[in-house]
């Protein structure tokens, strides 16, 4: 089978196939649950597959009648890989989450929707292709967030749906410039028609304000907290794996690996980085909602990555696209691990918690390995990120925002253990005797799972640290390219 | 030719009829209204030349459709005096600008100061209304037959059981 | 020997424990001795590379990361003085935690360590160092953890702080990466000044924290309470000094070149004299001989500092061999504290006392390694002390105030041998509080690590030759120390009489406070609740000044701030732009009254407009 | 020969009301329902020799020769799904045999009627049968004779009156100028003399007139009254083709054939596209009638359309027609799901109502492609005609304006949401336990509508090339 092919199934397999869940669910929940499965990997067989190709600095591009629609670089590869590894786990999960709830159909339809439109996002070469799938994660995220149908839930799905599509949409006027601009919405073609000049100012505002949106950056970050209400291996899915991620990628795709920006972004974007860092880690040290607790957690790391990507330099970058394997693995056993405490316990409240670890040692130790990879400390595999991220920041001189990122680490690490404490940890303030015991051995075996991925992936940071810098140096390529061109026009 | 006066005075009743049509309770003066109003707009039109507009206007409007309506409202019962009161007020209270903006619009109207004595063009002036009728427009008279058929429907729908008053629409 | 030997002290204790923690609970007797095992061949393998210099590059990372190895005399010397003291705990172990629970996470997360310290000494790239380094994090957590229910407290603590400063080492390695262009620590050479201090003052909080100094030890008192004591004589006691105090020295002679002259040194003495003096005045009130112990392993790091800190030759291998003298008796001590409590069961000093005829050899042990740890003569810690002395002098010297260091470190001394004396006295000499038939001698598996560490400090301080010429000087290199030789007995007599009269006074002053207050453990009482410093200890028996305590509270002030931020932007989103947008809804339905009158008018209205802005416009 | 697409239905309505009464009663629903299928399928292929065949005797007979183009094209498609989607409705919702045979004979008729709106290049014809439709109009809103019904209506036919005004009155300025009423004629004289006093308060006067038809700020407080109070059918019929025939279609053909752009008339365009889009959606957020957010949500789009015909380029006109076109469809589905959630539930109150998407499955999801086609979601048609609208108004720097537009998607998708909230998204509330979906008459319809969004919402690439881009010929 061809390459192209593969690329175009990992997209096409899970955007379809989700349309078709609903149907077989009527008639059989294991063949859907079973099926959902499938397409997911699907997805990650084909990113796997298309690693060696795009490690070697090959380049695919799929056209449709003559328009470009999917593109993979070692960039797309890397994303889609992370995202549909992180997704299939927690479908995995879902298997044992879900189960007592009703409008299941409905969940796995979404759920595959939504990884299938994330792969669209990743590879599409196309801005309104990009911003079409863009859109379908935000419809889903809705429909995941008010899955429990309960007004107040519904309530946040809104706030969560309109505050990312209006993002979407001033991204879409950004969109537009840049349509003006250049006269296309092909992104090869318009790295062509620039010429290696930087998109206006306004432009990358614009679409800046999207990717933050979208990636739940102060200020347009409350939303997130907020959708904490949906199941949890959809607080896992948006918030570890896929959606804040989104932003992000397409910050990469757009100002990175397209694209080049004037250089005072490189100190604005920092900058929100670190206030949103400083923030909402601040804020995840009051906060007694578990779910909010770790969503404000995301926040505050999405602003690592950020620093990472929009500081301007190699190791920098690097560290930025490791940072969201890392934590995407990591975030997303926090969140299964929380599914699998709120399920039992009934409650996501911290303070009412405690003594956990007796009765849950398996989950309790998953969130230990995964609070300690966002931590960063070895050898799970947020050390590296992290460290690389913040050498990124001390190389570009600018000591005052990796300052703030610093207190904002100390921060991480203050408030992962007083929630791990709370948690697991000294008398069980809990009403229920005898504690809530573990959850099905499909959602440990899940969450196990992520902590054992969260220290191999530092372990063997071998493969991760080679495929991030291939990545890394197809996108050091075209902003070289670009430098040079420029280095022609006075 | 006649005084700009005349013309200025006949507007100046046919608009005070119109007015009084329109904010009379009892509906056996306001169709009464109507019909004067329209007996004005035919003096006007026979002033402006149009003869068989006029005739049109006097036999249709003032003549027929006024034998209809007082027909139709002999048949209905008079307000009470309460009643009668309570509208009162709330009318005059709804028409209150409505004059000021029609006076806002004769200004307008005025100061644009448009000028329509221009001469028709000849071809028209010289047609027949038969002849325009019958052998310019013809889609247009189908499109008088699909009106007609249309408030024949809505008469019959309308009407077919009575529980409510209210005129047919007028086409 | 092949090269590929490096990897065997990392991988060998990291292999076998991932074994130890296969071990059921109950199993902890052949896990003890599995683990005694592994650490008695890694010390016959570390002492087998001695005299060789390795150089061992792998492949690793992305990015130029690679996982590179170095044996110099240096790391060798840590690495075999870890492997000695891994042997001796774990065997000590096996009779101190018989019984205990979670022996195999215990004894897993002991060999861990060892290896984790020994790649970080290894290491000859940042990363590598720093990938070890942080990860001790871990068994650090783990350790404590164990101790008991409560402990976790402790391990959050201690976990906290080490992780805030080893954030601290990663910005300081990034920094020195970038600074230097290349990982590989042998070949980074940078001259203090600019930038280049603020990396240095990173890498400084990193190795501080980990060697337990002030402002980063507040946990090692907690911790001496709350976890198994063979981890205090292991972490706190002895690896963690080993490995903070060679990457200080690391940091100060080869990967920056730390002068007299430059600010960071005075800095560096300062802090090691604060360390020194506050540390050991709060040893001095403790009642608890865990707890007391724990605040001298913070003391004595500030000798080291301050040795090192000196950055003349005579200072920093005074500061080395303090090193290895605490380390030597700071973890004798710990084990004659464990041996205390596991005989007498208690470790709070008013139940002790009288143990001294129960437990003879311990007593023995305890008089020895009091000395030295005191500086008496002629055991190792006097020889070290007199060589930081000189340092302090000497360095001091460029500056009116310069011997406030020497007097600081004095005072240190008089305070320490004070604690002790307290300590002996109120634990083996009075009267005896618990019931003595029960109490005997420790079993041999814990006498045997406490003789030979006892002897070590007899053989350091009447040979001393042999640790300085051997193993401290060749880390210095021949042009530093331009032929000078430190061993021997010390060259200023001046200094040596001083530190015997204060050792005297010291002697005397308990003599008196035990007289005054009628006993062994009140007989520093006399400081303690003396006008103007009650007030102080009170309020450090609170915790008030405990810097951890006060970075959590000015965290929290962070925190708030943040909440507020945060809350007033989603006040924007859920209550002002809804209420904006609900006004303006109502206005435009509160307008949409039904009255058909008001629609024609609006109508009329808006053809007005329209025809003059059409007839207007033109 | 498109003259038939008046000629039939009128014989049609004709052969229906001869005797045999029960038997056409049952013939009613399918003769309509085959009027606007062949309809929608001579629309479907433009190459048709039906569209281009001179009608021979017919033309002599009616003295009529229309000339159809893309845009006559698509509004036919629009007019024959609508229209029998209204069959549908029609059928679901009203019970009795009689009377739904006289709907359908008016609904007939207001087909007819926009039929003629659509062909006519005679400003005198089109006035005549915009009447017709307007009639039609009248009587449907009607029909169910309660108070609101006969309030709805007066509304709709006292304004509607005052709109016939002034489209009388700038016919007789016209005329005057041009004398003629064709197209061609005025298009002339307009262009002979385009600072003339007399025409440019004629333009003035229609321009109202048909912001009056088309339900624009400040001219539409009919319409939240009338689509309210219509029965489903009629409501499904008004907001989804009635109002943009005889408004926005009209507003089209004149603006681009006859009077042609110039700044004034594009701010004019402009202003009122922008006040009506966020004006309705404003009040559209503050309603609880179903009903009558779906109206106030029509006055919203239909200011897009306006605005985008404002932008005055090729773009921006073929995203006010597509968006016409994809309004069509995506708001009579909405009225749609309305109808069926009114007659299975028995109300339009939407704080009464909660979770019926479970109930109503069909009719949620359908509702849900619907809304989101509306605010413009991709990948469903509405967003690809909003993108034009926006894209146009951007390029020919009216930045502002595509801002606002922007941010009455965002109101629009938050209205939307209220209401799904409210009604298909949440528990179920109390008192719906025994609710059934609706039957295959509104099924139908409804998915046939869903589908067709989404599926223009994927084709776009063929669609645009094919149907969208010919619509430049216009300019």
């Amino acid at each position: 089978m061809n390459l192209n092919g593969i690329l175009t199934l990992a997209v096409v397999v899970p955007f379809v196939g989700a349309f078709i869940l609903p149907v077989i669910g009527r008639w059989s929940e294991r063949l859907r649950n079973g099926l959902s499965l499938i397409f997911v990997l699907v997805s990650l067989v084909a990113a796997v597959a298309l690693i060696p190709t795009v490690t070697a600095g090959r380049t695919l591009l799929v056209q449709w009648a003559g328009f470009n629609l999917f593109y993979a670089d070692t960039l797309a590869v890397f994303m889609a890989f992370v995202s549909s590894l992180v997704g299939a786990i927690i479908v995995l999960y879902s298997f044992g989450y879900i189960r007592h709830y009703s409008w299941r159909n409905e969940y796995y339809f979404m759920v595959v929707l939504f990884l299938g439109s994330m792969m669209g996002i990743v590879f599409s070469r196309n801005l309104l292709i990009l911003y079409l799938f863009w859109e379908i994660t935000a419809i889903a995220c809705w429909r995941l967030i008010g899955f429990f149908r309960e007004k107040s839930y519904v309530l946040k799905a809104d706030k969560a749906f309109l505050v990312t599509v209006f993002g979407a949409l001033v991204m879409l006027l950004g969109f537009i410039t840049i349509y003006h601009q250049t006269g296309s919405f092909d992104l090869g073609q318009i790295q062509e028609t620039l010429q290696g000049q930087p998109i206006s100012n306004l432009a990358v505002t614009l679409i800046l304000f999207g990717i933050l949106s979208k990636s739940a950056t102060v200020p347009l970050h409350t939303w997130l907290p907020d959708a904490g209400v949906a199941p949890s291996p959809v607080t896992a899915l948006l918030h570890a794996a896929v959606l804040v991620k989104i932003g992000v990628y397409v910050y990469a795709r757009l100002f990175l690996a397209s694209w080049t920006i004037e250089p005072v972004w490189h100190t604005i974007i920092p900058a929100i980085a670190a206030v949103s860092a400083l923030v909402a880690a601040g804020a995840a040290l009051l906060e007694t909602d578990l779910k909010r607790l770790i969503a404000y957690s995301t926040i505050s790391q999405i602003g690592f990555i950020f620093l990472g990507l929009a500081i301007g330099n190699e190791i920098g970058i690097a560290g930025g696209l490791l940072y969201i394997l890392m934590h995407g693995i990591a975030k997303g056993g926090l969140f299964l691990c929380a599914g699998i405490i709120e399920q039992n316990t009934h409650t996501k409240d911290i303070t009412k918690m405690g003594g956990l670890i007796a009765t849950m040692p398996v989950t309790a130790v998953s969130f230990l390995l995964c609070a300690f990879s966002v931590m960063g400390i070895p050898p799970f595999g947020g050390f590296f990120s992290k460290y690389m991220v913040m050498t990124g920041a001390v190389t570009s001189g600018q000591i005052a925002i990796a300052l703030t990122f610093l207190v904002g680490a100390f921060l991480t690490i203050i408030y992962l253990f007083r929630v791990f404490t709370l948690v697991f940890f000294g008398e069980s303030k809990l009403a229920v005797r005898p504690l809530p015991a573990e959850g099905s051995p499909v959602m440990v075996f899940s969450v196990a799972l992520l902590g054992a991925l969260s220290i191999l992936s530092g372990l063997f940071i071998n493969f991760p640290s080679h495929f991030v810098q291939s990545a890394v140096q197809q996108i050091i390529w075209v902003q070289s390219a670009v430098n040079q061109i420029l280095g022609f026009i006075p | 030719m006649t005084s700009p006066l005349l013309f200025v005075a006949l507007l100046m009743l046919l608009l005070l009829a119109g007015v009084w049509t329109v904010m009379t309770l009892n509906l056996l003066k306001s169709a009464i209204g109507l019909a004067i109003t329209s007996v004005l707009l035919t003096l006007l039109l026979f002033l402006l030349d149009a003869p068989l507009a006029g005739v049109f206007e006097l036999s249709v409007c003032a003549g027929l459709i006024t034998v209809v309506f007082i027909s139709a409202i002999s048949l209905t019962k008079p307000l009470t005096g309460p009643e009668a009161s309570e509208r009162d007020r709330s009318r005059v209270k709804r028409f209150f600008f409505l004059p000021i903006l029609i006076a806002g619009a004769a200004w307008v109207l005025y100061a644009l100061g448009l000028r329509l004595d221009s001469p028709l063009p000849p071809a028209i002036a010289e047609m027949d209304v038969r002849q325009v009728l019958w052998n310019v427009r013809r889609l247009d008279l189908v499109g008088q037959i699909l009106i007609i058929l249309a408030g024949v429907f809505g008469v019959v729908i309308l009407f077919k059981d009575r529980s409510d008053k209210k005129e047919a629409p007028k086409s | 020997m092949n090269v590929r030997f490096l990897l065997v002290p990392i991988l060998l204790p990291i292999v076998a424990g991932v074994l130890a923690l296969l071990f059921r609970n109950r199993q902890g007797k052949a896990c003890a001795w599995f683990c005694t095992a592994v650490t008695a061949t890694q010390l016959a393998i570390t002492a087998s590379f001695f005299g060789q210099e390795w150089n061992l590059i792998l492949p690793w990372g992305a990015f130029g990361w690679q996982f590179a190895l170095k044996l110099t005399p240096f790391s060798n010397f840590i690495l075999l003085a870890a492997a000695v003291f891994g042997f001796l705990i774990c065997l000590y172990s096996a009779a101190f935690m018989n019984g205990k629970r979670f022996l195999n996470q215990y004894y897993g997360y002991f060999l861990f360590t060892l290896g984790l310290v020994n790649g970080a000494v290894l290491a000859d790239n940042l990363i590598v160092l720093l990938f070890f380094w942080e990860s001790l994090l871990l068994t650090l957590f783990g350790m404590i953890v164990i101790g008991h229910p409560g402990a976790f407290k402790t391990a959050v603590k201690a976990c906290i702080i080490s992780g805030v400063a080893d954030l601290c080492l990663l910005v300081g390695i990034g920094m020195t990466i970038y600074l230097a262009g290349t990982m590989t620590i042998s070949q980074i050479h940078l001259p203090v000044g600019g930038l280049n201090s603020v990396a240095f003052i990173f890498l400084m909080i990193g190795a501080m924290a980990k060697a337990g100094a002030m402002p980063f030890h507040s946990w090692i008192p907690d911790a001496a309470v709350d976890a198994p004591l063979p981890f205090m004589a292991l972490l706190p006691g002895a690896l963690d000094k080993l490995l903070g105090i060679y990457f200080l020295t690391r940091i100060s002679l080869d990967i920056f070149v730390l002068t007299p002259l430059s600010w960071l040194s005075p800095l560096l003495m300062i802090i090691g004299s604060i360390t020194i003096l506050l540390a050991v005045m709060m040893a001095l009130i403790q009642k608890d001989y865990k707890r007391l112990l724990s605040f001298h392993a913070i003391s004595q790091v500030g000798y080291m500092i301050l040795g090192i800190g000196t950055a003349v030759p005579v200072g920093i291998v005074g500061g080395l061999f303090h090193m290895i003298n605490n380390v030597i008796y700071k973890s004798g001590l710990f084990l004659t504290g464990g041996a205390v409590e596991k005989q007498a069961g208690a470790t709070d000093l008013a139940k002790l006392g009288g143990l001294g005829t129960r437990m003879p050899v311990t007593f023995l042990c305890f008089i020895i390694l009091a000395a030295s740890i005191s500086g008496v003569p002629p055991f190792n810690g006097f020889f070290s002390k007199e060589l930081v002395y000189d340092g302090a002098l000497e360095a001091g010297r460029t500056w009116h105030v310069g011997w406030t260091f020497y007097a600081a470190a004095l005072l240190g001394s008089f305070f320490t041998a004070a604690s002790f004396l307290k300590l002996g006295h109120a634990a083996f000499l009075g009267k005896p509080n618990t019931d003595p038939a029960k109490v005997r001698e420790a079993p041999m598996t814990m006498l045997i690590p406490m003789i030979i560490i006892t002897a070590l400090c007899i053989l350091f301080g009447v040979w001393n030759a042999l640790p300085l010429e051997r193993l401290i000087q060749p880390i210095l290199g021949e042009h530093r120390l331009e032929g000078h030789t430190f061993a021997g007995w010390p060259a200023s007599m001046t200094l040596v009489i001083l530190t015997v009269v204060v050792l005297v006074g010291a002697f005397l002053n308990h003599l008196w406070g035990a007289k005054r207050s009628g006993s062994g453990l009140g007989a520093a009482d006399h400081i303690h609740y003396a006008p103007g410093l009650h007030p102080l200890y009170d309020r450090a028996e609170r915790r008030l000044f405990d810097p951890y305590e006060i970075g959590l509270k000015i965290t929290n002030g962070i925190a708030r701030i943040a909440w507020g931020i945060d809350r007033g932007i989603d006040y924007l989103y859920d209550t002002a732009a809804v209420k904006i947008t609900y006004a303006l809804t109502n206005g435009i339905r509160k307008a949409h009254t039904g009255s058909l009158f008001a629609y024609l008018s609006w109508s009329l209205a808006g053809l007005i407009l329209i025809i003059a802005l059409i007839l207007g416009g033109i | 020969m498109p003259a038939l697409l008046i000629l039939i239905p009128l014989l049609a309505i004709l052969a229906l009301n001869l005797p045999w009464k029960s038997l056409m009663n049952r013939l009613a629903f399918w003769v309509g329902l085959a009027l606007c299928l062949v309809q929608t399928g001579l629309a479907l292929q433009p190459q048709s020799r039906f569209w281009h065949s001179p009608s021979l005797w017919l033309g002599n007979l009616l003295l009529f020769e229309p000339s159809v183009d893309h845009l006559s094209l698509v509004m036919f498609l629009a007019i024959g799904i609508v229209g029998a989607v209204t069959l549908f409705v029609c059928r679901y919702s009203t019970a009795c045999a009689g009377n739904r045979f006289m709907v359908i004979n008016v609904l007939i008729l207001a087909l007819t009627g926009m039929n003629g709106v659509v062909l006519a290049n005679d400003l005198f014809s089109l006035y005549v049968f915009l009447e017709i439709t307007a009639v039609a109009s009248y009587i449907l809103i009607a029909f169910e004779k309660g108070r609101d019904a006969f309030e709805g209506a007066f509304k709709y036919l006292i304004l509607s009156a005052v709109a016939t005004v002034m489209i009388l009155a700038a016919l007789a300025l016209l005329m005057l100028t041009a004398g003629d009423l064709s197209f061609a004629a005025i298009q002339a004289a307009i262009a002979s003399s385009p600072h003339s006093r007399v025409v440019l308060a004629a333009i003035a006067l229609l321009m109202v007139g048909l912001f009056i038809k088309g339900g624009l700020v400040p001219f539409h407080g009919w319409l939240p009254d009338a689509y309210s109070a219509a029965p489903a059918a009629a409501s499904v019929l008004l907001a989804g083709i009635v109002t943009k025939t005889t408004g926005i279609y009209t507003l089209i053909r004149l603006v681009t054939s006859v009077i042609g752009y110039n700044d004034t008339l594009q701010t004019l365009l402009l202003f009122v596209g922008a006040a009506s889009m966020l004006i309705g959606a404003l009040a559209a957020l503050g309603q609880s009638d179903f009903k009558r957010m779906l109206a106030y949500s029509s006055i919203s789009q239909v200011g897009y359309m306006v605005l985008g015909l404002g932008a005055g380029t090729v773009l921006g006109m073929v995203g006010a027609i597509f968006h016409l076109f994809n309004h069509a469809i995506f708001k009579s589905l909405l009225f749609v799901n309305a109808a069926a959630v009114e007659q299975q539930s028995g109300t339009r109150d939407m704080n009464r109502m909660g979770g019926l998407a479970e109930k109503m499955p069909v009719t949620g999801w359908t509702s849900v492609v619907a809304f989101l086609s509306t605010a413009g979601i991709p990948p469903l048609a509405g967003f690809w005609s909003k993108l034009i609208i926006i894209v146009a108004l951007w390029e020919a720097g009216y930045t502002t304006y595509a801002a606002l537009a922007v941010l009455a998607s965002l109101l629009t998708l938050a209205y939307f949401l209220s209401m799904q909230r409210r009604v298909f998204f949440g528990k179920l509330a109390a008192g719906f336990e025994s609710l059934k979906e609706g039957n295959l008459w509104i099924l139908v319809p409804a998915c046939v509508l869903a589908l067709i969004t989404i599926g223009i919402g994927v084709g776009i690439p063929w669609l645009f090339e094919t149907f969208m881009l010919p619509i430049r010929s216009l300019l």
